[in-house]
C-alpha cells in the first residue's frame, strides 16, 4: 500500500509540474485548432440507453467531447459514470440490444459514423479506430495463440495470407518490446505475464496504424512498476504515429502523466473539464474536488482520509436536477431542480479559461471559494 | 474382422427392411415366392440342435429339421413317423423299432438305426451337458454315460441295419410316447460331439426342411423345404422365423401380424378380445387347448400348508372363473384336473372337487380343520418377468378376502424363485405350471407328484420338479405298477385313480387353469393351419393357397 | 502429457478391476444357482448342473473366480454364457453393434439439435425461439425415456404406423429409439450451449474481437462457438459414453437388440456372464471415454494442462 | 496485499471513492444471502410453479388416504380395464383397480425413495467428504478413487446389481439408489466447497479476521447450500425417473404396490388400446419432475441470474 500511495503523490506532483511545461508551450492549441478544421473525432451531444428488465437506464446523457490528432484525452469517472459506454458507442460496439444510441452525433474526421450503416462501421474499427481494454487476458481469446489473433487483423483487413500476417504479428510483438516474439508468437495468452499481455493488445490496437485509439482503463489490471512501462510505451507509440487517444481511466495518477485534457464524467453526463494541469490546480466541480480530495497524499499523513459520501447514482433513477446533488456538500435547492449545463468556466475578473467547464450551478464558488 | 461384420449388418437390415416393406401390401406375392414362405417370430432359442433343444421355440426349428420315429398329433395320439413298428417285451423293459427304410439326411447320410444311436448317445454324453438328456434315463447305461464312466450306450443296439433295439433299466409300456421327443432323434455323422459349435448352429437333419444357412443369432433362422425329405414333402418354400426380443416378443409378434409382416402370431393377453373380434369372423384366431396346466404349488412338508385341509381350504377361496373372466378375458378355463385334456385315453374332467368351484364356506371349515386362523401369514411366490403378476395378485386377494390370511407375495427373477422353491423349509404356495414333454399321463404325475420326483440332495435341497414334496407311498406303488401294464385302458384306469387319489383326496397340488393356445394364422394365404400338441404351427403339412 | 496419460490409464484399471470386484462379489452372494435352471418351471438336471458347475469353475472360491475371470479378460476372453453356451463375446458381438449404431444416431440427433438450439437460443436471447427453445428444453427433462417411449409407440408406430413397432435393426426401426435417447440429452445439450454461449458472448475477448473490425461471422463462429463449444464437447463425450454403456429403458421399450437391453433379460434369466460382461464393457468404455475428453478438453482449451 | 487493498476500497491508492463499489449493475452472487436468493427465486415463476408442484407433490403423498376415491388395492374383477368414468376417473386397471387412488398413492413411493435415496447420497457423500478432508492426502486418494468406481456404473445398471442381491422393495431401491449416487454428491461437494474457498470475499473475510465459523455460516453457506440445494432438487427428480425405470423394468418396488413405474409397465401391453392406462401415470411423474427440475433451475438462476 505504501508503493501506492507514493506513486499517486507523486503522480500529483508530476502532473502539476508537466501542466506547468505545457501551458506554456502550447497555448490554446485546441482552440486554434478546432476552428481551422474538423478536430478527428467529435462527440456531439451523445445520448445512449440501456434496456433493463426494470427500466430504461439513462448510461450516457448528453456527452459531447473532442480529440485532435496527437491529443490525449483523459475521461474520469467511477465505473458506471457512462465513460466506457460513451468509447463502446464511439467503436460501435454497445451490446445492442440491449443497448442504444439515443441521440446525438459522432463525427469523426468530419463524418457522422452513427449513420453509417454497420459493414461501413466494421471497416474503421482496426484501420481507423482501435481499442485496447482493461483486462488483457480475459480481452484476449483464451484458446488462440497471440500471432493468430494479431495475425487475423491482417488477414480480415489486408486480406494477408497466413504466413505474412505471423510475421507481421512477430514484428508487431517486436515493435512493442516482448522479447523472443519469434519463439512466443505461438504462445497461448495465458503463457504471457500480464504486462506482457497488455502489450500484446496494445499491438493489436496498433496493428493498422489508426487514427484513434480508445483505451478503456489499460492499465488498472497491472501491478504498479508495469503500469508505468505500459503506459509510458502507449504515449511514445501515441506520439510516433501522431494518432488521437482517449484514455478512459479512474486513475488520477494515470491521467496527469499523459494526457493533454480531462472529461469528467459523472451519472453519464460530463460534469467538468479542463486541461490536465488546471483541474489538479483548481478543480472546478465539487465532484472533482472530491475525487482529488480522496488521494492519499503523502503530506497528510496521520489524517482520516477524504471519502465521497454515498453511493453513484442508481441509472435507472438518475436524482432530478443535478445528479451529484445527493452527495454533494455545496448542495443547494437549485441543485435538485434544475439540471446544470456545461458552462464556460472564467477567472473572477471574467476572463475565459481555456478550454475549461463546468456543470455545476456553484462553479464559481467552487473554483473560487 | 468387426468391419466385415458391420458391413453385412448393414446389407441384412436393408434386406429385411426391404422384405418389410414389400410385405406391407397384403396380397403382394413379390414374385410368386412370397406365397410359400412362411413367416413368424419367436424369442431366440436356447438351442435348435436337438442335442439340447428344449422349449418350443428351439422346438419348431428342431421339429422341422428331425424327424425321429414318432410324433405326437394334436389330439394325444402318436403318429409313426420314421418308425414303421414299434413293440415292447412282456416284460415292458425291451423295445424294438423298425425304421423306415432309405431315408437319408440332407447331407446323404443315410438315416438308419445307428443314426438314432448316435444321436441319443450324444445327447447323453457328459461333454454335452444337455437340458434334456433326462427324458433318456430310463434306458439301460444312461448314468455311465451320463457321469462319463463310459462313452456307450449300453442300452442301445442296432440288430440290423433299420433295427432299433432298446433296453430299459425299467418296466415302461408308454416309452414310445417318450421318442416323440426332439432329443431323441437320429443325427448324421457329422453332428460331432453334442459340443460342436457349427453344428449346433447349422443342424443337417433329415426332417422336412433343413436349414439355409445359420442360425443368426437374435436376427433369424431360415429354413427352405428339403426336397430329398423321406416322407411326405413340405408344400411351403421357406419359413422365415424372425427372432425377436424376449420381454415383448408377443406384442410384437401381434403387430407383426397386423402389418402383415408375420403369418402366425400370439398375442397379449389384455388385446385377445379385441384380435379374436377382429379375426374369428375371418377364420384367422386357432385356438388348442394344449397339453399343460397352471396350478399353484403347495409345500407339503412345511406348516401351514402341510395339512390336505390347508390345501383345500386355499382351493376352495380361489374364484377360478372370475379371474378367468376377470383376467384373462374368459380365454383360459378353470381347470379340474392336473392332466390335460389332449390325453384323450386318461383325462377325465372333475377330478379335483375344490377346484369346481369357489365356495366360501367349505374353505372356511377346511381352514378351521387345518387351524388356519386370520391374520396368518401365507408365502405366494411366483417368478417375475414372465406376465404371471397381474393374476398372482387376484389369486392373493381372493385368499385374503375369503380367508383372511395375510398374503405375502414374493416375486423373483426365475433362478432365484427356482432356488427359494428347492430350498429346505420351503412354505406356503407357489405359482407354477407344468407342460407335456409327451403325451404321457406318467409325464405329468411321476415328476410332479411322485418320491422319487423330491430328488433332495443333502442338504434337504429338492433337485426334481416335485418342489412340492408330496409323498405318498400308495401313490408311487400306483405309477409304479400302471408303467408295468401293458393294456392301456387298465393302465388308464390306474393313472385315474392315481391323479384322484393326489389331486382330490390329499390335494397335494392346486390346479387353477387349463392351457389354453390362442395363435394367429394367416389362413388366407395358407390351407390347414393348426396348432400341434407342441404349440408350433404345422409347417410340414400346409399348403399355400 | 504422457505422463498424465498413464497416470490416468492406471487409475482406469482400478477402477475398471474394482468395478468388476464389486459386481463378482454382489452376483457370488445371489440366491440362486447361476447354473441351476434354463427358463421355465423345470429344474435342470442335477447332473448337468454339476457338469456345468464344474466346467464353469462355479465350485470354486469367489477369489480364485475372480482371478480366473481376470486373467481371461486380459485375453479378451469373457467366458461363455450360461444359457446358450456360446463365447460372451460372440453373443455381445452384434449387440455392441447395435448399441453403438443406436449411440451414434442419438448423439448426432443431441449434437445437430441441441447445439442449433442453445445457439440460436443464446444468438437470439430473449427473442421467441429462446422462449421457445427453454420452455422446450425444460419441458423435455421432465419426461422420463419410457414415457416418452410410451408416447411415440402409441402415436407414431400403432396409430400413425409412421415407425415399426418391431425393431428389425433397419434405419426406419432405429428413428425411434434414437429420438427418445436424443431428446433430453439435446435438451441438456440446448441448455449447456445456451449457457456458455451466453457467457462467452459477454467475454471481454468477444468484444475485443468486435472492436478488432472483424465480420460478424468470423466473431461467432471463430470466437465465439470454439470457446463455447468446449464444455458441450465435454459433456456430449460423457453422455456417449452413457449410451455406449446401454440405453437400458431405451432398448428395452423398443426392442433394440443392444446390450443394455442384453443386460436386462441376463439379469432376468440370471446368466451371470452375460452380467458381467456388459457391465465390464459399460465400465471401460466409460472410464476410456472420459480420458478421451479430458484429453479432448485439454486439446481445445489450451489453458487446461495436463499434469 | 495488493489484491485485497483493491476490492476493499478505503484506503486504496486509486481515485475511486470509498464506497463506489456498489454499481447499478444488479448485485453479484457475492453479496447475496438468503433473502436477496429468495427474492430472486420467487420473481421466477417457473421456479415458482415448481414450488407449488413439488408441494402439491408432497401433500399428496401426506394426505393420499383422504384424497384417494378407492382403495388402491381393492380389485373388482368385474369391472377390469374400464376407461375413465365418475367413479373411477383415471378408470381401472386389468384387476379393476381404480387408477386414480393409484396414482395418488404412487406420489408416496416418488417422495419416499427420492427424497430417503437422495438424503442418504448426501449422508455417504458428506461422511466420506469430511474423512478425506480430515485425514488428508492417502484417505483423500482412496476414497476419491471408490468414488470413481461407484461413479463408473451407470445409475441403472449399478442400482439393478444390488436389487439383484437385496431383492425387490422399497428400501432395495432406495439403498441401490443412494449407493450410486453419492459419489456423484461427493463430487459436486468436494468442487462447490473448494470454488466457493478460493473466492476473494472469502479471501476477503478472512483477510479482516472473521473466525471460520463465521466464515461458513455467513459467507460458504448461503452460496454453497444454494447450490447443493439447486442440485438436490435436481437429483430428487432424477432418482424419482430412476425409481419408476426400475419398476419400469420389473426390478423396482414389488409390482402390487401402487407405483408409477409399475403401472406404466403394465400398461404396456395395452398400448394403442388401452391409453388411458399409461397416460395418467406418466402424466403424474412428468408433473414431479417437472417440479423438481423447475425449482432446480430456480435455485440455479437465483445464485447466477445472468444466465437466464
Amino acid at each position: 500500500m505504501t508503493t501506492n500511495e507514493k506513486t499517486a503523490g507523486k503522480a500529483a506532483d508530476k502532473a502539476a509540474e508537466k501542466a506547468a511545461a505545457k501551458t506554456a508551450a502550447e497555448p490554446g492549441k485546441a482552440a486554434d485548432e478546432g476552428k481551422k478544421s474538423a478536430p478527428l473525432l467529435e462527440v456531439r451531444d451523445l445520448h445512449v440507453e440501456f434496456k433493463t428488465r426494470d427500466g430504461v437506464a439513462k448510461a450516457v446523457n448528453g456527452v459531447s467531447y473532442s480529440v485532435d490528432a496527437g491529443e490525449t484525452l483523459a475521461v474520469l469517472g467511477e465505473s458506471g459514470s457512462g465513460k466506457s459506454v460513451t468509447a463502446q458507442a464511439i467503436m460501435g460496439i454497445l451490446d445492442s440490444p440491449p443497448g442504444r444510441v439515443a441521440g446525438g452525433e459522432i463525427l469523426f474526421h468530419g463524418q457522422d459514423i452513427l449513420k453509417l450503416p454497420e459493414s461501413e462501421r466494421r471497416k474503421l474499427r482496426g484501420p481507423k479506430m482501435a481499442m485496447i481494454f482493461q483486462d488483457a487476458l480475459s480481452s484476449l481469446n483464451p484458446v488462440f495463440s497471440v500471432g493468430n489473433q494479431l495475425g487475423e487483423m491482417f488477414r480480415v483487413h489486408q486480406g494477408m495470407s497466413k504466413k505474412d500476417a505471423k510475421l507481421k504479428a512477430i514484428e508487431l510483438m517486436d515493435r512493442v518490446r516482448i522479447p523472443a516474439a519469434k519463439q512466443r508468437v505461438n504462445d497461448y495468452p495465458h503463457q504471457f505475464s500480464g504486462g506482457m499481455r497488455q502489450r500484446i493488445m496494445i499491438a493489436m490496437a496498433l496493428a493498422l496504424e489508426p487514427d484513434l485509439i480508445i483505451a478503456d482503463e489499460p492499465t488498472t489490471a497491472l501491478d504498479v512498476t508495469v503500469q508505468a512501462q505500459v503506459m509510458d510505451l502507449l504515449a511514445e507509440l501515441q506520439r510516433e504515429f501522431n494518432m488521437g487517444l482517449i484514455l478512459i481511466t479512474h486513475d488520477l495518477g494515470v491521467v496527469a502523466d499523459v494526457a493533454d485534457k480531462i472529461a469528467v464524467m459523472y451519472a453519464g453526463r460530463i460534469v467538468e473539464t479542463a486541461p490536465v494541469h488546471e483541474l489538479y490546480k483548481r478543480p472546478a466541480h465539487p465532484y472533482t474536488r472530491g475525487l482529488l480530495d480522496s488521494i492519499p497524499r503523502l503530506d497528510q499523513k496521520g489524517q482520516e482520509l477524504y471519502a465521497i459520501k454515498g453511493l453513484p447514482p442508481n441509472l435507472l433513477h438518475i436524482p432530478t436536477g443535478c445528479a451529484f446533488n445527493p452527495r454533494c456538500p455545496m448542495a443547494q435547492d437549485v441543485c435538485r431542480e434544475d439540471i446544470p449545463e456545461l458552462r464556460r468556466v472564467t477567472e473572477q475578473d471574467g476572463t475565459e479559461l481555456d478550454g475549461r467547464g463546468s456543470a455545476c450551478h456553484f462553479w464559481k464558488e467552487t473554483i473560487h471559494g | 474382422m468387426r468391419g466385415v461384420k458391420s458391413a453385412k449388418w448393414v446389407v441384412g437390415a436393408i434386406v429385411v427392411a426391404m422384405a418389410a416393406t414389400a410385405c406391407g401390401g397384403n396380397n403382394n406375392d413379390s414374385g410368386g415366392k412370397g406365397g410359400a414362405t412362411f413367416r413368424l417370430g419367436i424369442t431366440e432359442p436356447v438351442a435348435i440342435d436337438p442335442v439340447n433343444s428344449q422349449e418350443s421355440e428351439g422346438g419348431l426349428v428342431t421339429h422341422n429339421l428331425f424327424t425321429g420315429l414318432y410324433r405326437v398329433n394334436t389330439d394325444g395320439t402318436l403318429k409313426p413317423m420314421l418308425a414303421t413298428s414299434g413293440t415292447a417285451n412282456d416284460k415292458g423293459d425291451e423295445w424294438t423299432f423298425e425304421i423306415k427304410k432309405d431315408t437319408k439326411f440332407s447331407n446323404g447320410e443315410p438315416v438308419n438305426a445307428e443314426a438314432f444311436i448316435r444321436g441319443w448317445t450324444r445327447a447323453v454324453a457328459k461333454s454335452s451337458a444337455s437340458d434334456v438328456a433326462y427324458h433318456m434315463n430310463e434306458i439301460d447305461g444312461f448314468k455311465d454315460l451320463n457321469s462319463g464312466k463310459s462313452d456307450k450306450f449300453s442300452g442301445l443296439s442296432a440288430a440290423g441295419e433299420y433295427t432299433l433295439k432298446v433296453k430299459l433299466s425299467k418296466p415302461d409300456f408308454e416309452f414310445n410316447k417318450r421318442t416323440a421327443h426332439s432329443v431323441f432323434s437320429p443325427v448324421p455323422k457329422v453332428a460331432g460331439a453334442g459340443d460342436n459349435k457349427s453344428f449346433n448352429d447349422a443342424p443337417i437333419g433329415n426332417g422336412p426342411f433343413k436349414m439355409e444357412g445359420s442360425w443368426q443369432h437374435n436376427q433369424k433362422i431360415t429354413l427352405v423345404r428339403n426336397d430329398d425329405y423321406g416322407l411326405d414333402k413340405a408344400k411351403i418354400d421357406k419359413v422365415e422365423i424372425s427372432i425377436l426380443n424376449p420381454s415383448s416378443s408377443v406384442t410384437l409378434e401381434y403387430k407383426g401380424f397386423e402389418s402383415g409382416q408375420f403369418d402366425w402370431a400370439r398375442m397379449p393377453t389384455p388385446q385377445m378380445p379385441v384380435a379374436k373380434a377382429k379375426y374369428e369372423p375371418q377364420k384367422e384366431w386357432l385356438k388348442y387347448d394344449s397339453s399343460g396346466i397352471n396350478y399353484v404349488q403347495a409345500f407339503n412338508t412345511e406348516s401351514p400348508m402341510n395339512s390336505a385341509d390347508a390345501r383345500k381350504a386355499i382351493s376352495y377361496a380361489i374364484d377360478r372363473e372370475q379371474i378367468a373372466k376377470g383376467v384373462f378375458q374368459g380365454l383360459y378355463e378353470p381347470a379340474t384336473a392336473l392332466l390335460p385334456p389332449t390325453f384323450k385315453d386318461v383325462y377325465k374332467p372333475d377330478v379335483c372337487s375344490s377346484c369346481m368351484k369357489q365356495d366360501k364356506d367349505k374353505a372356511k371349515q377346511y381352514a378351521e380343520k387345518a387351524g388356519l386362523k386370520p391374520g396368518d401369514t401365507l408365502d405366494f411366490g411366483y417368478n417375475t418377468g414372465a406376465g404371471h403378476e397381474e393374476w398372482v395378485q387376484a389369486v392373493a386377494k381372493q385368499i385374503e378376502d375369503v380367508l383372511g390370511l395375510k398374503v405375502k407375495l414374493n416375486g423373483l427373477p426365475f433362478k432365484e424363485a427356482l432356488a427359494k422353491q428347492q430350498e429346505k423349509g420351503a412354505k406356503g404356495i407357489w405359482r407354477s405350471a407344468w407342460s407335456a414333454d409327451y403325451p404321457t399321463a406318467d409325464n405329468f404325475l411321476s415328476p410332479l407328484l411322485s418320491t422319487d420326483g423330491i430328488n433332495p440332495d443333502a442338504n434337504g435341497k429338492a433337485l426334481g420338479d416335485n418342489r412340492g414334496r408330496y409323498s405318498n407311498p400308495k401313490f408311487d406303488e400306483m405309477l409304479v405298477k400302471a408303467r408295468e401294464t401293458k393294456d392301456a385302458g387298465e393302465r388308464a384306469k390306474i393313472y385315474n385313480e392315481a391323479e384322484k387319489l393326489a389331486v382330490d383326496e390329499d390335494q397335494a397340488l392346486i390346479p387353477l387353469w387349463k392351457r389354453s393356445q390362442y395363435r394367429l394364422a394367416n389362413t388366407k394365404k395358407f390351407d390347414g393351419l393348426e396348432i400341434n400338441f407342441q404349440e408350433e404351427p404345422n409347417l410340414a403339412e400346409i399348403s399355400p393357397k | 502429457m504422457g505422463k498424465y496419460v498413464i497416470r490416468r490409464i492406471g487409475q482406469m484399471v482400478i477402477v475398471l478391476f474394482g468395478a468388476t470386484l464389486i459386481l463378482f462379489a454382489c452376483l457370488f452372494v445371489l440366491p440362486g444357482d447361476p447354473v441351476g435352471s434354463l427358463g421355465g418351471d423345470k429344474a435342470r438336471d442335477p447332473a448337468v448342473v454339476q457338469e456345468l458347475r464344474e466346467r464353469y469353475g462355479l465350485d470354486k472360491p469367489l477369489v480364485e473366480q475372480y482371478g480366473n475371470y481376470v486373467t481371461n479378460l486380459v485375453k479378451g476372453d469373457l467366458g461363455e454364457d450360461y444359457t446358450q453356451r456360446r463365447q460372451v463375446t460372440e453373443v455381445l458381438g452384434p449387440k455392441l453393434q447395435n448399441t453403438a449404431k443406436l449411440a451414434l444416431a442419438a448423439i448426432v440427433l443431441d449434437v445437430v439439435i441441441g447445439m442449433l438450439a442453445g445457439l440460436i437460443a443464446a444468438l437470439f436471447r430473449y427473442s421467441f425461439w429462446d422462449v421457445l427453445v427453454t420452455l422446450l428444453t425444460t419441458l423435455a427433462i421432465g419426461f422420463p425415456s419410457f414415457v416418452i417411449g410410451s408416447i411415440f409407440q402409441s402415436q407414431f408406430a400403432v396409430k400413425l404406423g409412421w415407425f415399426p413397432l418391431i425393431s428389425d435393426g433397419s434405419f426406419n426401426s432405429l428413428i425411434m429409439p434414437a429420438v427418445t435417447l436424443a431428446i433430453i440429452d439435446a435438451a441438456l445439450v440446448a441448455r449447456l450451449m445456451r449457457g456458455t454461449m451466453l457467457e462467452v458472448l459477454r467475454a471481454d475477448y468477444v468484444k475485443t474481437a468486435v472492436a478488432k473490425g472483424l465480420p460478424r461471422r468470423t466473431v461467432l463462429f471463430k470466437h465465439v462457438l470454439r470457446n463455447s463449444v468446449i464444455p458441450v464437447v465435454t459433456y456430449i463425450g460423457i453422455s456417449f459414453g452413457g449410451l455406449l454403456g446401454g440405453a437400458l429403458i431405451t432398448e428395452a421399450i423398443f426392442n433394440w437388440d443392444g446390450i443394455g437391453f442384453a443386460l436386462v433379460t441376463a439379469i432376468q434369466q440370471q446368466n451371470n456372464p452375460i452380467i458381467v460382461g456388459v457391465v465390464t464393457y459399460g465400465v471401460a468404455v466409460f472410464v476410456v471415454l472420459n480420458l478421451l475428453v479430458d484429453l479432448l478438453y485439454a486439446m481445445l482449451d489450451p489453458r487446461i494442462r495436463l499434469s | 496485499m495488493t489484491e485485497l487493498a483493491k476490492s476493499q476500497g478505503p484506503g486504496a491508492a486509486t481515485a475511486e471513492p470509498a464506497a463506489a463499489t456498489g454499481t447499478a449493475e444488479p448485485a453479484p452472487a457475492r453479496i447475496t444471502q438468503w433473502g436477496e436468493i429468495r427474492h430472486r427465486f420467487m420473481a421466477n415463476r417457473l421456479a415458482v410453479v415448481g414450488l407449488v408442484l413439488v408441494l402439491l407433490l408432497f401433500l399428496t403423498a401426506a394426505l393420499a388416504p383422504l384424497i384417494a376415491t378407492h382403495d388402491p388395492y381393492a380389485q373388482d374383477l368385474g369391472n377390469t380395464l374400464a376407461s375413465p368414468s365418475g367413479d373411477h376417473w383415471f378408470g381401472t386397471d386389468a384387476l379393476g383397480r381404480d387408477q386414480f387412488s393409484r396414482v395418488i398413492y404412487g406420489s408416496r413411493i416418488a417422495v419416499v425413495v427420492g427424497l430417503a435415496s437422495i438424503f442418504l447420497a448426501c449422508l455417504i457423500g458428506l461422511v466420506l467428504g469430511a474423512l478425506a478432508g480430515y485425514f488428508g492426502k492417502t484417505v483423500d486418494t482412496v476414497i476419491m478413487r471408490i468414488a470413481d468406481i461407484f461413479f463408473a456404473f451407470p445409475l441403472l445398471i449399478g442400482a439393478i446389481v444390488i436389487i439383484l442381491v437385496m431383492g425387490r422393495g422399497v428400501m432395495p431401491v432406495i439403498l441401490s439408489l443412494a449407493i450410486f449416487s453419492w459419489a456423484t454428491v461427493s463430487r459436486l461437494l468436494r468442487s462447490s466447497i473448494l470454488s466457493v474457498r478460493e473466492m476473494d470475499y472469502v479471501t476477503a473475510a478472512k483477510a479482516l479476521g472473521a473466525s471460520t465459523s463465521r466464515i461458513i455460516i455467513r459467507h460458504i453457506m448461503p452460496n454453497s447450500i444454494a447450490a447443493v440445494m439447486s442440485f438436490i432438487a435436481f437429483s430428487v427428480g432424477t432418482a424419482i425417473v430412476a425409481e419408476a425405470s426400475l419398476s419400469y423394468l420389473g426390478v423396482g418396488v414389488s409390482p402390487e404396490v401402487p407405483e408409477w413405474g409399475n403401472m406404466i409397465s403394465s400398461a404396456r401391453d395395452f398400448m394403442g388400446v388401452k391409453d388411458f392406462l399409461w397416460m395418467y401415470p406418466s402424466v403424474a411423474i412428468v408433473l414431479t419432475v417437472l417440479g423438481f427440475v423447475f425449482v432446480g433451475d430456480g435455485l440455479r438462476d437465483a445464485l447466477d441470474p445472468k444466465l437466464r
